[in-house]
C-alpha cells in the first residue's frame, strides 16, 4: 500500500517538477523564472524525502537539508541582481 | 629518505610554493632566494632520482601504501627522471631571468612558479591516467597565472584563447579517461596497458576511442597541428621568464604521447597495438612545414621563437613516430629544443627591452648598448635553433636523420625545415643586428618614452647574461657530453620499448 | 693529439684577437698571424710524415655509438690544403691589415677570418664525414660573418644572406648524401668509405647519395646553377675575397670531390653530372666575366670558370686528370690569391673597381701592374706562368678522354671555346686597367701603395713563375702526394715540363691564346650584344624573385591559418576530437549496445531529464538574454544533482548542489559588469556550421555513453569497498577514495583551487571595472543597499550553517559529507554574510583572511601526508584508531581527517578569495583610491 | 562575560539541532552539542554583536502554537484558491503600518506573513515604518491589517520588546 | 510495521505530494507574479512538512530508535523560504511587475 | 532509463559545444559549465546506473561502483575551479578591450 502510495506521490511531484519548469521556460518577466527555479528547489526537497522512504535509506536526508539551507541563496543572489545588479557590495 | 626519492622533486617545489604563500609579506627579494633555493634543492634530486634510475631499474612509490593499481603510483623510470631534470635546469635559468624585475610586476609570481614545478613533475611522475590529469590541470592552472602576470591587451586576448582552448581540452582529457576507465576497468597505467593485451572486442571500440581522444588532447598541449594555433600568440604574448619556462609545456604533450604511444599503445597492446601510428607521423610533419612557413612569416622575435618552438615539438613528435631509434635522437633533441626555445624567448626580450623604438619586431633600429655583445648571442642561439653546427641542435637532426633512413619524407620536411628556419633567423638577426640605423632624436624620445613601462635596461644587465648564459652553458654542454647525453637516450628508448618492466615494477610479478 | 689542437687554435684565437681590438690594429695583426703560425708550428711534425706519405688519423670519442667520433686525419690532400690555408692566409692577413681603413674594426675582420680558418682546417682535416659536415657548415656561417663584414651596407647583407642560403643549403643536402653514404659503407670514417667503393657505387642508394653530395660540393664552389652567390659575395672586403674565393671557402667543394674520388667517381652518372656541370660551368664562367666592368666581378667570373675547369677534370675521371684537378687547385689558388690582392691594391688607390674608368694605371704603379700582369699571364695559361701547366694538362686530358666517349669530339672544342675566352677576359684585366688611355675622374689619384702591402703579392707571383718554370723542381713532390692521397692508389705517369712537344694540347692552348686576343680587339659588337642580355635571367635575380615569393606565400599560409581567432581555434578542437573518437569508435567490431540488463523508466525519472534535456536546450536557444540563461542552467545543476541521488551517489549530489550555488553567485558577479545581452553577430552560415558540429559532438557524447552504459562494468570496485573499512577506517567509500586510497588526487585537486584563487587575486589586481548605475532596462538600482530582513536572518543563519558544515565534515568519513562540503557550506554561509551585510561590513568581522587559512591548509595537508614518513611509510598513508573517552563515549580518530581538514580549511578560503575580490572589483572601481583589500 | 557567552539562548538552541542532526541523545553527542553551542557563537560574536533578550517566555511558546496552527490553515486555504482558479480571487497590496522597531522582529514578522494568511510582505519602507503586504484574495483591507498587528505583530512586541 | 502506521504513511505521503503539486499548480494558474509567489511559499511548505512527518515515521518505525531530524529541514524551511519570497517581491516591485 | 542518460549526456555535451563556439565571453562560460556537466554525468555513467545501492558500507550484497562518484567529485571541484577562474579573465578581457568579445574586436568576429 506504501508503495502504492509512493508511486503515486512521486507522479505528483513530477507532475510538480513539470508545472513549475514551465513557469520556468515560459517567464515572462525573471522573477518569474527565479520563483519557478525556487519553486523547482523545493520540489526537490519533495522528491528526496520520497526517495529516502522508498528506497528506505536515509543516506538522501542530507541533500534535503542542504537544499533547505542553501536552495535559497540563489534565490536571494538573483533578486539582489534585479534589486542591485551588485550582489556582494 | 631515498626510499621517498620518487616524490621528493614534486613535493620541494609544493612545501616552497605553500611556504611563499604563507609569508606572503616577505620581500621580492628574500622570494626570490626562498625559489632559488627550491629550484636548486630540485635540480639536486632531479639528478638523484636520475643516478639511481640510470641502471635501469624503476623506482614505483605507492602513494598511501596501497597497491597497484588500486592506491596512486609514482613510477620514476628514465624517461620520467629526464624529463624532470630538463624541466628543473630550465627552471633555474627562467627563474633567474624572472629576478630583473618581471615578478614584482604583478602579485604571487613565485607561488604560481614554484606551483607550476609542482604539477610539472607530478605529471612526468605519476603512473595513473587521472592522476595525470590532476597534474595536468596543477600545471595548466598555474601557467594560467604566470600566462597573465603583468597584463597587458595582448597577454590578455593570447591568455583567454590559451585558457579557454585547454579548458576545452580537460573536459576532452575526462572523456577519454571515463571511456578508457569503462573499457579497460583501470587507471593505472601499467594495469592499463596489460588490460590492453586482453581486450575483449566488445569493448574495444570504447578503448580506441578514448585512446584516440587522449592522443587529441595529448596533441593540443603539445600544439601538434591543427592545434597549435594558441601557441605561438600565447608564448610571445606572456613575459620572456615565463615563456621560457613553458617551453618545457609543450614537452609535457610530447611525453604523454611518447608514453602512452609506447606503453598503452605498444606492441604488446594487442588489438590496440599502434593506436597513434597513421596520425602521429602525418601530422607532424606537416605541423613542421606550418611552423616553419610561420617562422619565415614571423614579423618579431617573439612570434619566431614561437613558431620554432612549434618546429621542435613537430622535429620531436615525427622522432618519435619512427621507432625506437627515432625516439632515442628524439630523447636527445627533447632538452636541446627546450632549452634554445627558453633562450630564444629570454633573448627576444632582453633585445625588446634594449631597443625601445622597435622592440624585437625585424626592423632596423639603433644600435643598443653592447650591441656585438647581444650580436654574438643571438648568432649563437640562431646556431642551436637552426640545427647548424657545431651546437647540440646539428647532432639531434643528425640523430634523428640517421634514425628514418627508409623515410624520404621524413628526411625531406625535416631537412628543407632545417633550410627555412636558417633563412628566418638569418633574416632575423641582420634586421636586428646588421641593418642598424644612426640613433636619432626621435628613437631616443621613444626610448624614454616606452622605457618607463618596460623594466629598465642595463640595470639588470649582468642578470640578463647570466640566465641567457646559463642556458647557452647548458646546450653547449649537451653538445660536449652529447655521448653520454645520447647513450642515456638510448637507454631510455630501449627501456620504453620494453614495457614489461615498467608493467612488473609497478604490478610486481604479474605475468 | 695534435691535429685537434691545431684547428682550435684558430678558433680560440679569434676570440684573443677580437679581445685585441682596444690595443691597436697592428697588435691584432701581430696576434693573428701568430696565431697562424702557432696552428702551422703545431702541424709540422704530422705534415712531414704525410709528406713521406704517411696518413696519420687521431681520434677522440664523442658519440661512438652514433658512430661520430671526432676523428682527423692528415694525409696528402689534407697538407696540401692545410698549406694553401695556412699560408694564404698568412699573407691576407699582412695584406688587410694594409687594405682595412682605420674606421673599420680590424680586431673583428681578423677574428671572423680566424674562425674561418680554423672551421675549413677542419673540413680538410675531418676523418669522420659528420664531423668534416660540421665544419663545412662552420665554413657557412663563418664566411656569412665576413661577408657582411661591411654591414651597413644592403648589397653585402644581401649577398652575405645569398651566399649563407645556398651553401648552407648545399650543406643540409651533404648531411643527407653522407648519412646514405655511411648507411652503404658502414661508417663515417673516412679510411672504410674509401675502401668501399665497390660496395658503395654497386648499392641501389649510389645515386642519389651522389646527387645529395654533389649538390653540397656545388654549391659551395659556386658551380653553374648556384653559381650566383659567388660575385655577389664580392661585397665583402677585397681580403676576404682574396682568402675566400682562391684558396679556401669555393675549393671545399672541388676537395670534396678530391676527397671522395676513389669512392664515388667512375661511373656514368659522375662522369656526366660532374664533367657536365663543371665544362658548362667553366664555359659559363670564362664568357661572363668577359663582360664584367668591375675588377672584382670580373676575378669572381673567372673565378667560377677555374672552379668549372677543375669540377670537369675530376668529372673526366682518369687518374691523369685527378692529377691535374689537384695541380689546377694549387695554381688557381695562387695565381687568383695574388689578382685579388692585386686588384685590392688598385681599387684601395682608385678608390673604384671599375675598368671603364680605371685606365693606364701602368704610369701610376708599374710595380702593381708587373705583378698583376705575372698573375692574370696564369689566369690566361701563357706559359711560364704555373696556370699554363694545369691548363695544358686539362686539355690534353679532354682530347684522350673525349677520344673514348659519345659526343666526345665535342669536349676539346667546348674546352678550347672556354679557353679563348679565358685569355679574352685575361687580357682585358690587363689591356683596360694598365693601358687604354688615361683614368677617367677618379675620386682620387693612384700611386704605388706602401711597400709590406705589395709584399704579399710579390711572394705569390714569385711562386707563379717558379712554379710556372720548374715544376718538377718546387711543386712536384707536394702534388704527388697530394694526388696519391687523393687516388687512393698508384700514381698514374706524368711529368711536369714546359715542353711536351707539338701535341693537341699544345695547339689547343695557342688557338686559345691568339683567338683570345682577337676576340678581345674585336669585342666591341659582343659588349653591345651582351648589354642586351636579359638581367631577369641572373642567377641573384630569380633567386631573390624565389626568396620573396616564399616569404609571400609563408605570410599568405600564416595569415590565413592563424587569424588570432579563438572560435576557430575551438572548431578545429572539436573536429579533431570528433575525428579522432569517430574514428575509434566507428572503426570498432562491435555493434554500439551492448548486452548488460538495462533498468525501467519510472516517471519521475523522464520528467527530470526531461527537465534536463529542455532547460539545456533553453539555455542555449536563448543564451543572448543571459540572466534568463543563468536560471535555466541554475535548473540543470539542480537536475543534474538529483540524478546523482537517484543513481546512488549522495556525496555526488551534496557537492553538486553547494558547488551549483556558488557558481550562479560567481556568474551573477560577473554579469554585472558584462553587458545584459549577447548580440547576435554571428552569420547564419556560421551558427549553421556550429550546430552541425554541436550535433554530432552531442551525437557522439551520447553514442558513447550509450555504449558505456550498456556494457557490463568489470571496473575495481570491490577492492575499494572490501578495503574501505579495514583499511580505511571509512564506511563512505567515495570519501575513504578521496581521502585515502586516491588521497593524493585530493591533494592536487585543493591545489589546483588554491592555484585558481591566487590566480584570481593575482588576475584582479588592478583590475577597475565600472558597474552600471543602471540595470538593463535603464532603470536605476534600488536604494536598499542591504535588505535588513535578508540581513537579520543571514546572521540567524550562520551559526545553523556553521554547525551543519561541522556535522557534514565529522561524518564524511562513515556517511556522505566530507571536507570538500564541509568547506563549501561554511564558504557559502560566509557568502550569505557579503550578500546581505556587504564586504566591508562581513570583511571586519571575519575572523581569519583567506591567505593564510588556504596556506594552513594546504600545509595541514603536505604534513598528513608527511608524517608517514616518521613511520616509515610512503606519503599519505593514514592511520586510524577508534577512542574511548568517558562521557564522550566512543569515537573515531582517522589521519585522513586531518587530511580533510586542510581540504576544509583550502576549501574556505580559496573560495571566500574568488568571491570577494569579484565583490571588491566594483568597490575599487567606485573608489579608486581605496587599494584593493589585502589578504 | 558577553565575550564569553555571546547569545546565552542560542548556545542551548545549537546543541539542540545539532543532537537533531545526529538524530541521537548519547552522552558524547551532547557534550559535543555543548561545547560547539558555546563555541560557535562565539566565533561568529562579531555577526550578531546585539544580544536578543527575550522578555516573555511562555509568550514565546503559546505564540509558537498559535504561528504553526496558522501556517496550517493558511496553506489549506491557498490550496484552494489554486484549485479555485484565478478567477475567484482578488489580489491587492497593503501598507501595513508598524509599531516593531526590533530588527529581529521585524524580520520575523516578515517572515510570519509571508508563512501565513495568503500574504506575502512584500517590501519594508526605507523607515521601517510600514510593511508593504501582497495579499492573495482580500476583500477587506483594515480587517487584514489588523488580523497582522493583533496576531502577530502584538505578540512579537511582547516577546523582544517591553 | 503494523497497518495503522502504513495507512497513516501513505496519507501523509498523498497529502504532501499534492500540496507540493497544488504549489507548483499555482504557478502555472494565476496570472500575475504577485498572485503566484504565494503558491510555493505556503503550500509547499505544508507539503514538504507532511513529507517530513511521513519520513520521520517512516525511519523511526524501521531504523533504530526515534528519527527527528526531519525537523531541521522544516525548521530551516521555514527560515530561508520566506526570505526568498520575500526578496522575490521585492525585486518584482522594483522591476515594477503589475 | 540508460538511454534517457546518454540522452541528456549528448544534449549537455552539444549544447555546451554550441556555447563554446559563440563569440563573447559569457555564452563561452555557459557552455564550458553545460560542458562540465555533460562531462561529470558521462563519468559517473562510466560506473553505469545503479539504483539504491550507494558505496556507504552497511552489510549490503551489492554498492554503486565508488571510484567513478570519486573521480566526478574531483572532476567536479577542479572545473568549479577553472569555471571561476575564466569568469575572472573575461572581466580582465572586458576591462582590456571594452568589449566581452572573445578576441577583443567585435567586427571580425566571423570568418566562417
Amino acid at each position: 500500500m506504501l508503495s502504492g502510495a509512493l508511486i503515486l506521490a512521486f507522479t505528483f511531484v513530477a507532475a510538480a517538477f513539470g508545472l513549475s519548469f514551465f513557469r520556468l521556460l515560459k517567464g515572462p518577466s525573471v522573477p518569474d523564472r527565479i520563483l519557478a527555479l525556487d519553486t523547482l528547489y523545493i520540489n526537490a526537497i519533495a522528491l528526496l524525502i520520497l526517495l529516502g522512504i522508498q528506497l528506505g535509506s536515509p543516506l538522501y536526508f542530507e541533500a534535503a537539508l542542504l537544499i533547505a539551507l542553501m536552495g535559497f541563496v540563489g534565490t536571494v543572489a538573483l533578486s539582489k541582481f534585479l534589486l542591485r545588479g551588485d550582489i556582494i557590495e | 629518505m631515498m626510499a621517498h626519492l620518487p616524490i621528493v622533486p614534486i613535493l620541494l617545489p609544493f612545501l616552497a610554493g605553500t611556504l611563499l604563500l604563507a609569508f606572503g609579506r616577505l620581500s621580492l627579494p628574500a622570494q626570490r632566494w626562498l625559489a632559488l633555493a627550491s629550484v636548486l634543492a630540485q635540480i639536486g634530486a632531479a639528478i638523484a632520482l636520475l643516478t639511481a634510475v640510470s641502471g635501469g631499474d624503476i623506482l614505483v612509490y605507492r602513494l598511501g601504501d596501497w597497491p597497484a593499481p588500486w592506491g596512486i603510483v609514482l613510477v620514476a623510470d628514465r624517461l620520467s627522471a629526464w624529463m624532470v631534470l630538463t624541466t628543473t635546469l630550465l627552471a633555474l635559468w627562467a627563474l633567474i631571468y624572472a629576478g630583473n624585475g618581471v615578478d614584482g610586476q604583478g602579485r604571487h609570481f613565485h607561488v604560481l612558479f614554484q606551483l607550476q614545478l609542482f604539477g610539472l613533475a607530478g605529471a612526468f611522475l605519476t603512473g595513473d591516467l587521472f592522476n595525470l590529469f590532476v597534474f595536468f590541470e596543477i600545471l595548466l592552472i598555474a601557467s594560467y597565472g604566470l600566462a597573465l602576470h603583468g597584463g597587458g591587451q595582448a597577454r590578455t586576448r593570447a591568455g583567454l584563447h590559451y585558457v579557454v582552448m585547454n579548458l576545452a581540452g580537460s573536459t576532452v582529457f575526462l572523456f577519454a579517461a571515463g571511456l578508457i576507465y569503462a573499457a579497460l576497468g583501470s587507471l593505472n597505467l601499467a594495469d592499463l596497458a596489460l588490460k590492453a593485451a586482453t581486450l575483449t572486442p566488445d569493448k574495444l571500440g570504447l578503448a580506441r576511442a578514448g585512446g584516440l581522444l587522449l592522443l587529441a588532447v595529448f596533441a593540443l598541449k603539445a600544439a601538434l597541428l591543427p592545434l597549435h594555433l594558441w601557441l605561438p600568440a600565447a608564448y610571445s604574448g606572456t613575459s620572456a621568464p615565463v615563456a621560457a619556462l613553458f617551453a618545457i609545456m609543450t614537452k609535457v604533450g610530447v611525453y604523454a604521447i611518447l608514453r602512452s604511444h609506447t606503453l598503452l599503445f605498444g606492441d604488446g597492446a594487442g588489438a590496440l597495438a599502434h593506436l597513434f601510428d597513421p596520425w602521429l607521423l602525418p601530422l607532424a610533419l606537416a605541423t613542421i612545414l606550418v611552423a616553419t612557413l610561420g617562422a619565415l612569416a614571423a614579423d618579431s622575435l617573439g612570434r619566431l621563437s614561437g613558431y620554432l618552438v612549434l618546429v621542435s615539438v613537430g622535429t620531436l613528435l615525427s622522432a618519435v613516430a619512427v621507432g625506437t631509434d627515432g625516439i632515442a635522437a628524439g630523447l636527445y633533441y627533447l632538452p636541446h629544443s627546450t632549452f634554445t626555445a627558453a633562450l630564444l624567448f629570454l633573448l627576444a626580450d632582453a633585445i625588446k627591452r634594449r631597443r625601445p623604438g622597435s622592440g624585437d619586431h625585424l626592423i632596423p633600429d639603433a644600435d643598443m648598448p653592447r650591441h656585438a655583445l647581444w650580436g654574438g648571442l643571438f648568432f649563437a642561439a640562431a646556431v642551436a635553433a637552426a640545427g647548424l653546427p657545431p651546437l647540440s641542435g646539428f647532432i639531434g637532426k643528425f640523430l634523428i636523420l640517421r634514425a628514418a633512413p627508409g623515410q624520404p619524407w621524413v628526411w625531406a620536411v625535416i631537412l628543407l625545415a632545417a633550410l627555412l628556419a636558417l633563412m628566418a633567423l638569418a633574416r632575423a638577426g641582420s634586421q636586428v643586428f646588421f641593418n642598424s640605423l644612426p640613433a636619432t632624436g626621435a628613437a631616443a624620445a621613444k626610448a624614454s618614452k616606452s622605457a618607463s613601462g618596460v623594466v629598465t635596461p642595463g640595470a639588470s644587465t649582468a642578470r640578463d647574461l647570466l640566465a641567457i648564459g646559463g642556458l647557452l652553458g647548458l646546450i653547449l654542454a649537451l653538445t660536449l657530453f652529447a655521448g653520454p647525453a645520447f647513450e642515456f637516450a638510448h637507454a631510455t628508448a630501449r627501456q620504453l620499448a620494453e614495457p614489461a618492466h615498467y608493467i612488473n615494477a609497478v604490478l610486481g610479478a604479474k605475468p | 693529439m695534435q691535429l685537434l689542437p691545431a684547428i682550435l687554435t684558430p678558433v680560440l684565437g679569434a676570440a684573443l684577437v677580437a679581445a685585441t681590438g682596444r690595443f691597436g690594429r697592428t697588435a691584432s695583426a701581430w696576434c693573428a698571424a701568430v696565431v697562424t703560425g702557432l696552428a702551422l708550428l703545431q702541424m709540422l711534425p704530422l705534415m712531414a710524415a704525410s709528406f713521406a706519405g704517411a696518413t696519420t688519423i687521431e681520434r677522440l670519442p664523442w658519440i661512438t655509438s652514433a658512430g661520430l667520433d671526432l676523428a682527423f686525419r692528415m694525409d696528402g690532400l689534407g697538407l696540401l690544403f692545410v698549406l694553401l690555408i695556412l699560408i694564404i692566409g698568412l699573407l691576407v692577413i699582412v695584406y688587410a691589415h694594409y687594405y682595412l681603413s682605420p674606421r673599420d674594426s680590424l680586431s673583428r675582420l681578423y677574428a671572423y677570418l680566424l674562425l674561418f680558418m680554423g672551421s675549413m682546417l677542419g673540413v680538410v682535416l675531418s676523418e669522420n664525414l659528420i664531423q668534416l659536415l660540421i665544419f663545412w657548415e662552420l665554413t657557412s656561417l663563418s664566411s656569412y660573418l665576413l661577408i657582411a663584414y661591411w654591414r651597413q651596407r644592403k648589397d653585402a647583407r644581401g649577398g652575405a644572406r645569398m651566399a649563407l642560403a645556398i651553401t648552407g643549403a648545399g650543406g643540409l643536402a651533404l648531411l643527407g648524401g653522407f648519412i646514405l653514404l655511411g648507411e652503404m659503407a658502414g661508417s663515417y670514417e673516412l679510411t672504410q668509405v674509401l675502401a668501399s667503393g665497390d660496395v658503395v657505387r654497386a648499392h641501389p642508394l649510389y645515386l642519389p647519395a651522389l646527387l645529395l653530395i654533389l649538390l653540397g660540393a656545388f654549391t659551395k664552389s659556386a658551380q653553374f646553377p648556384f653559381h650566383f652567390w659567388l660575385p655577389n659575395a664580392m661585397a665583402a672586403p677585397t681580403p676576404v675575397s682574396a682568402y675566400l674565393h682562391s684558396a679556401t671557402m669555393v675549393k671545399a667543394g672541388v676537395f670534396l670531390l678530391a676527397r671522395l674520388f676513389p669512392v664515388l667517381s667512375g661511373t656514368d652518372a659522375w662522369t656526366w653530372w660532374v664533367g657536365g656541370i663543371g665544362l658548362s660551368t667553366f664555359l659559363l664562367g670564362a664568357v661572363l666575366a668577359l663582360f664584367k666592368h668591375d675588377l672584382k666581378g670580373l676575378l669572381a667570373y673567372s673565378t667560377i670558370s677555374h672552379l668549372g675547369l677543375i669540377t670537369a677534370l675530376f668529372g673526366i675521371g682518369t687518374p691523369l686528370a685527378a692529377v691535374a684537378g689537384v695541380f689546377h687547385i694549387i695554381n688557381h689558388a695562387i695565381f687568383k690569391a695574388g689578382l685579388f690582392m692585386a686588384a685590392g691594391i688598385i681599387d684601395h688607390e682608385c678608390g673604384t673597381r671599375d675598368m671603364r674608368r680605371i685606365n693606364g694605371l701602368w704610369h701610376f704603379m708599374p710595380h702593381t701592374a708587373t705583378l698583376a700582369m705575372v698573375a692574370s699571364a696564369a689566369m690566361a695559361g701563357v706559359p711560364l706562368a704555373n696556370g699554363f701547366l694545369s691548363k695544358e694538362m686539362f686539355f690534353a686530358e679532354a682530347v684522350t678522354a673525349g677520344g673514348q666517349m659519345r659526343l666526345g669530339w665535342l669536349l676539346p672544342i667546348v674546352v678550347t671555346v672556354a679557353g679563348v675566352f679565358a685569355v679574352a677576359y685575361s687580357v682585358r684585366f690587363i689591356h683596360d686597367v694598365f693601358f687604354n688611355g688615361q683614368p677617367v675622374n677618379l675620386p682620387k689619384t693612384p700611386h704605388e701603395p706602401v711597400r709590406w702591402m705589395k709584399v704579399p703579392v710579390e711572394i705569390l707571383v714569385l711562386l707563379v713563375l717558379l712554379v710556372g718554370i720548374f715544376p718538377a723542381q718546387t711543386v712536384e713532390p707536394l702534388l704527388a702526394v697530394a694526388a696519391g692521397a687523393v687516388l687512393q692508389g698508384p700514381l698514374p705517369e706524368h711529368n711536369l715540363a714546359l715542353w711536351h712537344g707539338f701535341n693537341p694540347a699544345l695547339w689547343m692552348s695557342v688557338i686559345a691564346l691568339v683567338g683570345g686576343t682577337l676576340l678581345y680587339w674585336g669585342r666591341k659588337p659582343l659588349f653591345a650584344l651582351h648589354d642586351r642580355w636579359d638581367e631577369r635571367l641572373q642567377g641573384r635575380v630569380i633567386f631573390e624573385a624565389l626568396t620573396h615569393g616564399l616569404r609571400a606565400f609563408a605570410e599568405r599560409i600564416t595569415r590565413w591559418l592563424d587569424t588570432g581567432s579563438l572560435q576557430r581555434q575551438l572548431a578545429l578542437l572539436i573536429v579533431s576530437a570528433l575525428a579522432l573518437g569517430g574514428a575509434g569508435l566507428v572503426l570498432a567490431p562491435a555493434a554500439l549496445t551492448g548486452t548488460r540488463p538495462l533498468l525501467t523508466i519510472d516517471g519521475i525519472g523522464l520528467m527530470a531529464v526531461l527537465v534536463l534535456i529542455l532547460a539545456t536546450l533553453a539555455a542555449t536557444a536563448w543564451h543572448h538574454q543571459r540572466l534568463t540563461a543563468l536560471v535555466l542552467t541554475g535548473a540543470v545543476g539542480l537536475i543534474v544533482a538529483l540524478v546523482f541521488v537517484k543513481f546512488s551517489a549522495p556525496d555526488l549530489a551534496l557537492t553538486q548542489l553547494s558547488v551549483e550555488v556558488v557558481t550562479v553567485i560567481l556568474l551573477l558577479l560577473a554579469l554585472y559588469f558584462l553587458p545584459a545581452s549577447t548580440p547576435r553577430e554571428s552569420s547564419p552560415a556560421r551558427r549553421w556550421r556550429d550546430a552541425a558540429l554541436a550535433l554530432l559532438a552531442g551525437c557522439g557524447a551520447a553514442a558513447l555513453a550509450w555504449a558505456v552504459l550498456t556494457r557490463s562494468n568489470d571496473g575495481m570496485a570491490d577492492f575499494f569497498i572490501q578495503n574501505s573499512v579495514p583499511g580505511g577506517g571509512g564506511h563512505n567509500v567515495v570519501n575513504v577514495i578521496l581521502v585515502d586510497f586516491r588521497g593524493f588526487d585530493t591533494f592536487g585537486e585543493i591545489t589546483v583551487l588554491a592555484i585558481a584563487a591566487l590566480g584570481i587575486f593575482a588576475l584582479l589586481g588592478n583590475l577597475r571595472l565600472p558597474g552600471p548605475t543602471h540595470d538593463a532596462s535603464g532603470r536605476a538600482w534600488d536604494s536598499d543597499t542591504h535588505p535588513m530582513i535578508l540581513a537579520t536572518f543571514a546572521r540567524l543563519l550562520l551559526p545553523l550553517a556553521l554547525l551543519v558544515s561541522f556535522f557534514v565534515f565529522l561524518r564524511g568519513h562513515n556517511l556522505p559529507g566530507g571536507g570538500f562540503i564541509a568547506g563549501l557550506i561554511t564558504a557559502i554561509a560566509l557568502i550569505v554574510q557579503y550578500l546581505a551585510n556587504g564586504v566591508s561590513w562581513t570583511q571586519e568581522r571575519l575572523p581569519a583572511h583567506t591567505h593564510p587559512l588556504i596556506a594552513s591548509g594546504l600545509i595541514i595537508a603536505l604534513l598528513t601526508g608527511l608524517a608517514s614518513w616518521l613511520f616509515g611509510r610512503p606519503f599519505l598513508t593514514s592511520a586510524f584508531g577508534h577512542f574511548d573517552w568517558p562521557l564522550v563515549g566512543e569515537f573515531e580518530l582517522a589521519s585522513a581527517m586531518a587530511f580533510d581538514l586542510g581540504v576544509y580549511l583550502v576549501v574556505v578560503g580559496a573560495t571566500l578569495l574568488i568571491l570577494i575580490n569579484l565583490g571588491l572589483v566594483h568597490r575599487a572601481s567606485h573608489e579608486p583610491q581605496a587599494a584593493p583589500w589585502k589578504p | 562575560m558577553k565575550r564569553w557567552l555571546p547569545h546565552p539562548l542560542l548556545t542551548p538552541i545549537l546543541a539542540l539541532v545539532w543532537l537533531l542532526l545526529n538524530n541521537t541523545v548519547a552522552p558524547g553527542q551532547i557534550v559535543l552539542g555543548l561545547l560547539l553551542g558555546w563555541a560557535i557563537p562565539r566565533f561568529t560574536f562579531g555577526f550578531w554583536p546585539e544580544s536578543v533578550r527575550i522578555y516573555r517566555h511562555s509568550g514565546l511558546l503559546r505564540f509558537l502554537a498559535v504561528f504553526l496552527y496558522d501556517v496550517l490553515v493558511a496553506n489549506v486555504a491557498v490550496a484552494r484558491l489554486v484549485l479555485a482558479g484565478p478567477r475567484s480571487l482578488n489580489p491587492l497590496f497593503v501598507e501595513v503600518p508598524l509599531d516593531l522597531t526590533n530588527d529581529l522582529g521585524l524580520s520575523l514578522l516578515a517572515n510570519i506573513i509571508c508563512l501565513t494568511p495568503g500574504t506575502v510582505s512584500a517590501r519594508l519602507s526605507p523607515d521601517h515604518r510600514t510593511l508593504l503586504v501582497h495579499a492573495l484574495d482580500c476583500t477587506d483591507p483594515g480587517q487584514l491589517i489588523h488580523t497582522i498587528k493583533m496576531r502577530f505583530e502584538a505578540p512579537l512586541k511582547e516577546i523582544f520588546e517591553c | 510495521m503494523n497497518l495503522a502506521t502504513e495507512i497513516l504513511l501513505s496519507a501523509l505521503v498523498l497529502i504532501g505530494a499534492v500540496f507540493t503539486l497544488i504549489g507548483s499548480l499555482s504557478l502555472v494558474r494565476f496570472k500575475d507574479f504577485y498572485t503566484r509567489l504565494h503558491g510555493p511559499t505556503k503550500a509547499t511548505t505544508l507539503g514538504v512538512g507532511c513529507l517530513l512527518i511521513a519520513s520521520s515515521i517512516f525511519f523511526s518505525v524501521t531504523g533504530d530508535g526515534l528519527s527527528l531530524h526531519e525537523i531541521l529541514v522544516t525548521f530551516f524551511l521555514f527560515i530561508t523560504a520566506p526570505i526568498s519570497a520575500h526578496l522575490l517581491a521585492k525585486a518584482a516591485l522594483h522591476l515594477g511587475l503589475r | 532509463m540508460e538511454a534517457l542518460i546518454a540522452l541528456a549526456i549528448g544534449t549537455l555535451t552539444g549544447c555546451g559545444v554550441y556555447l563554446l563556439l559563440r563569440a563573447r565571453t559569457f555564452a563561452v562560460v555557459l557552455g564550458l559549465t553545460l560542458l562540465s556537466y555533460g562531462v561529470n554525468l558521462f563519468l559517473f555513467a562510466t560506473g553505469r546506473l545503479v539504483i539504491g545501492q550507494p558505496p556507504v558500507v552497511s552489510g549490503a550484497a551489492s554498492y554503486a561502483d565508488p571510484l567513478p562518484q570519486a573521480l566526478v567529485l574531483t572532476a567536479i571541484v577542479i572545473s568549479f575551479a577553472m569555471t571561476a577562474f575564466v569568469i575572472m579573465l573575461s572581466l580582465r578581457a572586458r576591462e582590456e578591450f571594452g568589449n566581452d568579445h572573445v578576441d577583443g574586436t567585435p567586427q571580425q568576429s566571423d570568418a566562417p
